[in-house]
């Protein structure tokens, strides 16, 4: 089994457990054998590099630096925000004098070039496609999805490095692969007003709301996503958003890690579906009844 | 509206913000692209490609005490698409930082919640997202805002009700210490 | 009359080609961009026309520097002159600590007909490091002799002097 | 040696800040010197009246004149001793003016460094020596590169003038893109109709011979005397023979072969005559969609063909011709806007560009003149366009203006209003470009009268919203976002060296810039000439240009093509490089390095292998010079023992005791 350093990232400890629990099912299935780095600290998100890039860069460093102590030099995280921080750490920490500022604020210096990589991008470079074709049990035949990928997944495309940056498609053929039918969606880089949820709720609905819209439009049966913000605008606050845009949207948001587990046959429980706010079982039977149709 | 004396611009603040993102400013023709992207334009007060025309026009003050700069929420789509190649994201980013500096706080609740947010990481080592909506909504008096929200999350186990300190939580409080101290 | 001016002149050559940098001197000129009055110039028709011998010589010969410009990479008025420069220059400037001589004596620049204001800003830092170096030290009579012939036969043997090739 | 020295006052522009007659009198000690003098304005009538007199006078068999820059008045001077009976290389110049008076303060250093460019003058001068030009006969007949309307302007004035014409045209019809455009600014007049006659005058022109479906594979030669090999391409039909009826692309049954004149809008047949107005009128074969060509089954062509001019084993063919000046004129492509993935990558079908939109709008286009959207073929009603799309945009490598795109989005803004009254055109725009006669008012008619709505702001992206597509861009002058829902949008695609053109100058040795671009000899002065002597540019290849300007220019370079070629013979520049045979060894070093292929190799009576130059094609750069490892080569004018001497006199050798000479 390949072993990769893990960073969960604090929300996959709150909001979007269920997206860390169907990551390390996935993984495991898949052949990936997830190394949690040892007592991993905040990245300091949005919030550290708004108020200074040093302050921010050493937030992730210190877990870069625990990436290094493992004796490893890639980092996986699920979540877009903390893989954003750790690469723009990495990138900045390439020159020295700025290593120099960010390596005086911790008590470990980072002192090797260690990069990280979202747990999506190691599935689709690292796990033969064929594996994963092979494994699906339960395809998602008849489900119709919009994959959104949010808008810090792939950009800026020079420090991403990963898929199309205005029209990523990963996801969408990963879903396809899964017997899924994926809709062209529109806006799948735009943004879900994200972490504007707690001080500006009128942000997030409308920016949430557009987004659900032009799902709708589509007549999907879900969103997939891959970022706990995402998810948490578009299905926690599926029902704020109702209420203030005066909409009656019930769209279910997975990760796509919970339908990739469903597909390989994974324990529901060790998806954490019960965590999802918008009730996915319409998708759930719907699936069923094209099985049994067919 | 305000009629700006263009000699009396502060050509050091175009300069410190320049030196400070690494961006060359005097690349920016006006395109609007930044702005026809941004999708936050709706919220801002200043949209963004205008910002980019004071800093070259050296309005310190109208820039620093713009409420764009606390809603950008780094989304990267100005910086994406800049013919200029201007890192437009990054930009805003050291406006607001600037901005702070000076004690230019145009929103608020926005300051609160990156202040809550980075105070339950300094205390904890990690994110404590009860603890930190508690000390927000205590801080900025904005009850009603998410208290919709409380029971769908608790309903579906969202938010745990004890933080998860790590190990090296006091590492992490240094990391600030240190940074306070060399500010 | 300031101090600067008042400086005694150093003895600085400068090969220029005919097309790009010559005309860039005088675009300087008709600016009247004002510049250090120490270089004199030698006009060839291109940059490719330099023989790595006239700076040797010229540096022997006891001047304080040399500076040698053509035109930009990919402009050249015949092709690729500068190009083949550009590779004898680099040389050169390799060759030339071996020789005794700083390296920093010597420089090579690209400056195209309308820059006027690039060539005054060239010479004039080219003359501020001269005067920053001083008068270029007196060569022992014997081993100039040596090394003239030396850098004489470099060009002769052509073949296995990369500045040549 | 006599040599006589004038030192130039300019007036005061030189006499200002040099002491002239110190100069004068130092120059009276240098070596050879038998004369030195002052004088006002030295390149006025007196001036020159002044050294024609003192070489009489005093005998003189060389001069230094002291002024200006030899780039201003050189050949001036040249031309006065050679009055007084001089050759024209015994004269040198030394620039006290733009290198000295204009750019020092200080007169004393000045008055030194104008008598040291004087005695460097002197000292080149006395190793000077006579250097007389050779003269040589030229073809009287000139190739056109490119059959757009640049060319077809050159060839048709070339050949009325009386020169013979060979036109190379890559494409198999003439016309460029002017013939895929259905009118054009600002008289918004029906391209075909002035463009189509010009073209019939090519065909029918008896001095002009056309090549289509060719290109130029090889140039070699000089100025006056180039020979080139053209390379046709296999068309499968006998064009000696094809009448251009037309009975072979009805028949054919291969129909889905992409149709580059229609700008890929739609399919043609694998044998075909691109439009009805094609010069010259002949079907070709595509051998890549061809099912005889690809399969061996089909030949229907050849058993309908009524003169039976249909082969199928056609091969390319070379043909080499003598010509005496080239003019190239190979226009330009456009951008490929797929660069941008915001714009959906070719995704969306109703994003269409510019010259495809000129395709909707031609009566003879896919839609024989209705706007239909290529989706649903719907006819649109909010059309956005697009400016600058792929120009003035560092982060695609295309900084520069395109141009013309201002101007013919404004056309294409009031057409759609003609085709249809009902619609709404939106423009984005940066800035708008229109500067020659009547533009300006033009675009301002498309906003006045043809009320299109001009937005201020670059467009950031498009994505699709039912059957709309939904254009989402800034306004700045209103200072906010916008956004249109768009049945159709059209990229304004800049332009860029057209394909190949680097590949081409290599071929012809005319230098492209860093976007492909040829460069001109002199931005101002020599617009259409290059630094190759004898070859000439016209139209958009050398840069973005208009119709106006593109034809003004192919007028330009005929005519220097006609003043080149109506001398009986031509004489070519002295200065060039010369091998001294007892020292050359035969390397070939000179050979391999020599930019324009001048230097042959020979061999002497001997037997022994020896470099030659071609006068005529040397071009006095001095690479080989440098090269010679034997000092075999010289460079006349500017040997090493003239640029020594320079060398010499600003560090003379005694300052250490050793003598080299
Ligand atoms: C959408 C659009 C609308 C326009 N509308 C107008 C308008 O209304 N008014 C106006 O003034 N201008 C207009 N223009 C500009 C106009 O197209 C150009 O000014 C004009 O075509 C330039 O002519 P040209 O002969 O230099 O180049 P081209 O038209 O590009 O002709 C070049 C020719 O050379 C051939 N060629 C290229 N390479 C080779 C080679 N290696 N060997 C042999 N042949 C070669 C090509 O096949 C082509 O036939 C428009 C342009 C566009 C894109
Ligand atoms: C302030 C300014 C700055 C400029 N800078 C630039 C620049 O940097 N670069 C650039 O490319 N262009 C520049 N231009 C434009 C430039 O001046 C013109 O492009 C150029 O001068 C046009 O040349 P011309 O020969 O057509 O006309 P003109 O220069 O006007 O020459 C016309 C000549 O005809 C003579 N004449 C007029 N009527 C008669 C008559 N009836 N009989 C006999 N003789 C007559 C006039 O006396 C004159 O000598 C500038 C223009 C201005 C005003
Ligand atoms: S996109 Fe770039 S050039 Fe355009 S307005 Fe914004 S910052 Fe300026
Ligand atoms: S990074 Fe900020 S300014 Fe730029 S587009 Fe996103 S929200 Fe707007
Ligand atoms: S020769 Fe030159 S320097 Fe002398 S008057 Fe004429 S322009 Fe002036
Ligand atoms: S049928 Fe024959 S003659 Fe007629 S166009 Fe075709 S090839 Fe030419
Ligand atoms: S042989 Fe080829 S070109 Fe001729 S009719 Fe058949 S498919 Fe068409
Ligand atoms: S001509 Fe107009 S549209 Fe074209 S590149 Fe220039 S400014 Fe842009
Ligand atoms: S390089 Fe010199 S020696 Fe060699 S062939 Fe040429 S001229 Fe003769
Ligand atoms: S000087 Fe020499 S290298 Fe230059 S063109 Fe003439 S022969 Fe060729």
């Amino acid at each position: 089994m390949a072993k990769i350093a893990y960073y969960p990232g604090c929300s996959g400890q709150s909001t979007s457990v269920e997206y860390d629990l169907s990551t390390r099912a996935v993984c495991r299935e898949l052949g990936l054998e997830l190394v949690d780095l040892e007592d991993w600290s905040c990245c300091g998100s949005t919030p550290a590099h708004t108020v200074n890039h040093v302050l921010s860069a050493a937030l992730s460093a210190r877990n870069l630096a625990l990436t290094e102590q493992l004796g490893m030099d890639l980092v996986t995280t699920p979540c877009p925000s903390c893989l954003s921080n750790l690469r723009t750490a990495a990138h900045k920490m390439e020159d020295a004098d700025f290593r120099a500022k960010a390596n005086a604020l911790l008590d470990t210096p980072c002192t090797k070039q260690v990069t990280a990589q979202s747990v999506l991008q190691v599935i689709m470079e690292q796990v033969d496609p064929e594996l994963i074709r092979a494994k699906v049990v339960k395809p998602l035949t008849g489900l119709k999805l919009a994959c959104y990928y949010g808008c810090i997944m792939n950009r800026p495309p020079a420090l991403m490095q990963f898929d199309n940056h205005e029209h990523p498609m990963v996801m969408d053929n990963l879903m396809t692969m899964l017997g899924a039918e994926v809709v062209p969606y529109p806006l799948k880089v735009e943004c879900c007003g994200a972490s504007f949820g707690v001080p500006r709720v009128d942000i997030v609905t409308k920016l949430a709301g557009k987004l659900l819209d032009a799902g709708r439009e589509l007549d999907v049966d879900a969103f997939v996503t891959a970022c706990p913000l995402c998810q948490m605008n578009l299905d926690m606050r599926q029902g704020q958003i109702n209420s203030a845009l005066q909409e009656k949207f019930r769209i279910p948001v997975f990760y796509y890690t919970q339908l990739l587990g469903y597909a390989l046959g994974i324990d529901r429980k060790e998806l954490g579906l019960k965590k999802l706010c918008v009730n996915p079982k319409p998708v759930f039977n719907k699936l069923k009844e094209t099985a049994q149709a067919s | 509206m305000k009629i700006l004396d263009l000699s009396a611009g502060d050509r050091d603040f175009l300069a410190e913000v320049e030196s400070r993102s690494g961006q060359n400013l005097k690349t920016c023709y006006q395109c609007g692209n930044c702005t026809a992207g941004c999708p936050y334009t709706f919220a801002y007060d200043i949209p963004v490609s205008q910002v980019m025309r004071l800093i070259q026009a050296g309005q310190r003050e109208m820039v620093l005490n713009s409420k764009s700069l606390w809603l950008c929420a780094s989304c990267q789509s100005c910086t994406t698409r800049c013919p200029n190649e201007i890192d437009v994201a990054k930009v805003m980013d050291v406006c607001r930082h600037m901005a702070r500096e000076s004690g230019c706080v145009s929103e608020r609740t926005t300051k609160l919640f990156t202040d809550a947010f980075l105070q339950s990481v300094e205390t904890h080592g990690r994110a404590y997202e009860l603890g930190l909506m508690a000390r927000y909504t205590l801080k900025s008096g904005r009850f009603f805002d998410n208290i919709a929200l409380g029971p769908t999350a608790l309903l579906h186990n969202k938010l745990s009700f004890k933080p998860h300190p790590i190990q090296g939580k006091e590492q992490v409080a240094r990391i600030f210490e240190r940074f306070r101290k060399g500010e | 009359m300031s101090a600067q001016d008042e400086q005694r002149e150093l003895r600085i050559v400068g090969f220029l080609c005919n097309w790009c940098s010559y005309g860039g001197a005088d675009t300087a000129g008709v600016a009247r961009f004002i510049q250090p009055t120490d270089l004199r110039i030698i006009r060839v028709p291109c940059s490719g026309r330099i023989d790595p011998l006239f700076i040797v010589r010229a540096l022997l010969n006891g001047a304080d520097g040399v500076l040698v410009s053509g035109c930009h990479p990919r402009d050249c008025h015949y092709a690729e002159g500068n190009f083949y420069a550009r590779r004898r220059l680099e040389m050169l400037k390799r060759f030339l600590p071996i020789t005794g001589i700083d390296e920093r004596r010597f420089e090579y620049t690209w400056v195209s007909a309308s820059e006027g204001q690039r060539w005054q800003h060239v010479v004039t830092e080219f003359t501020r490091r001269i005067h920053e170096l001083g008068p270029a030290p007196f060569f022992n009579p014997v081993s100039e002799e040596e090394w003239a012939k030396l850098a004489l036969d470099g060009a002769a043997r052509g073949a296995s002097c990369a500045c040549h090739g | 040696m006599r040599i006589g020295v004038f030192i130039c006052h300019c007036g005061s522009n030189i006499a200002g800040t040099v002491d002239c007659e110190s100069v004068v009198e130092i120059a009276a000690g240098f070596p050879e010197v038998v004369y030195a003098t002052d004088s006002m304005y030295t390149c006025s009538e007196p001036g020159q009246e002044g050294i024609i007199t003192a070489i009489h006078e005093h005998n003189l068999d060389g001069v230094v004149v002291a002024s200006c820059s030899p780039r201003m008045h050189e050949p001036t001077f040249r031309r006065a001793v050679e009055r007084a009976g001089l050759n024209r290389y015994m004269f040198e110049m030394a620039n006290i003016r733009e290198h000295v008076s204009w750019i020092g303060k200080d007169k004393a250093h000045n008055t030194n460094k104008a008598a040291d460019l004087v005695l460097m003058a002197v000292e080149k001068l006395r190793r000077n020596r006579p250097l007389v030009a050779k003269s040589f006969t030229t073809v009287k007949k000139v190739l056109v590169i490119g059959g757009g309307v640049a060319g077809i302007q050159a060839a048709l004035d070339c050949a009325d003038g009386g020169l013979d014409v060979v036109m190379v045209e890559r494409d198999q019809s003439i016309g460029g893109k002017m013939a895929k455009l259905d009118k054009t600014f600002p008289t918004i007049d029906c391209s075909s109709c002035v463009l189509g006659p010009k073209m019939v005058d090519i065909a029918q022109h008896e001095k002009i011979s056309l090549y289509a479906c060719s290109e130029v594979e090889s140039v070699s030669g000089y100025v006056g005397n180039f020979s080139v090999t053209i390379r046709r391409r296999a068309t499968y039909v006998d064009w000696t023979k094809c009448t251009g009826c037309g009975v072979c692309t009805e028949k054919c049954p291969s129909k889905r072969s992409p149709d580059p004149f229609n700008e890929f809008l739609g399919t043609t047949t694998s044998i075909n005559i691109p439009f009805p107005q094609a010069i010259p009128k002949k079907a070709a074969i595509n051998p890549d969609t061809c099912m005889k060509l690809q399969k061996g089954k089909c030949g229907i062509c050849a058993k309908v063909c009524p003169v039976g001019c249909i082969d199928y084993e056609q091969q390319d063919e070379l043909v080499t011709v003598e010509v005496g000046a080239i003019v190239v004129a190979t226009g330009y492509d456009l951008f490929d806007w797929h660069k941008y993935p915001q714009y959906g990558e070719g995704r969306y079908p109703d994003v269409i560009t510019s010259l495809q939109y000129e395709r909707l709008l031609s009566a003879s286009g896919p839609t024989g003149g209705h706007i239909k959207r290529p989706s649903d073929g719907k006819e649109p009603k909010n059309v956005v366009f697009i400016q600058c799309v792929g120009s003035r945009d560092r982060s695609v490598d295309r900084p520069y203006c395109s141009g013309f795109c201002c101007m013919y989005t404004a056309k294409q803004a009031i057409l759609t209003k003609d085709h249809i009254p009902d619609s709404q055109s939106f423009v984005f725009y940066m800035d708008i470009r229109a500067p020659g006669k009547g533009y300006d008012e033009f675009t301002r008619r498309a906003m006045e009268e043809y009320g299109a709505q001009y937005v201020r702001g670059r467009v950031a992206m498009i994505y699709p919203h039912g059957d709309q597509l939904i254009v989402r861009g800034a306004d700045t002058l209103a200072g906010t976002q916008v956004e249109v829902p768009a049945d159709l949008v059209v990229l304004a695609t800049g332009v860029e060296a057209s394909q190949g053109a680097v590949k081409l100058g290599e071929t012809l040795r005319v230098v492209p810039d860093q976007f492909g671009f040829f460069v001109e000899s002199h931005p101002k002065l020599k617009p259409v000439e290059t630094n190759t002597a004898g070859v000439y540019l016209a139209g958009a290849c050398q840069g973005p240009k208009d119709i106006p300007t593109s034809v003004g220019q192919g007028s330009a370079a005929a005519a220097k093509a006609l003043g080149l070629l109506s001398k009986e013979q031509l004489e070519s520049d002295p200065a060039v490089s010369k091998v001294n045979v007892n020292r050359c060894v035969g390397c070939q070093k000179c050979i391999d390095t020599c930019p324009f292929g001048a230097i042959k190799a020979v061999t002497d009576r001997m037997g022994r292998l020896k470099a030659e130059v071609i006068e005529t094609v040397c071009q006095g750069c001095g690479i080989c010079t440098v090269t010679c490892p034997q000092g075999a080569i010289q460079l006349e004018h500017f040997t090493d023992n003239q640029i020594l001497a320079e060398v010499n006199a600003l560090c003379p050798p005694k300052m250490n005791n050793v003598s080299f000479e």
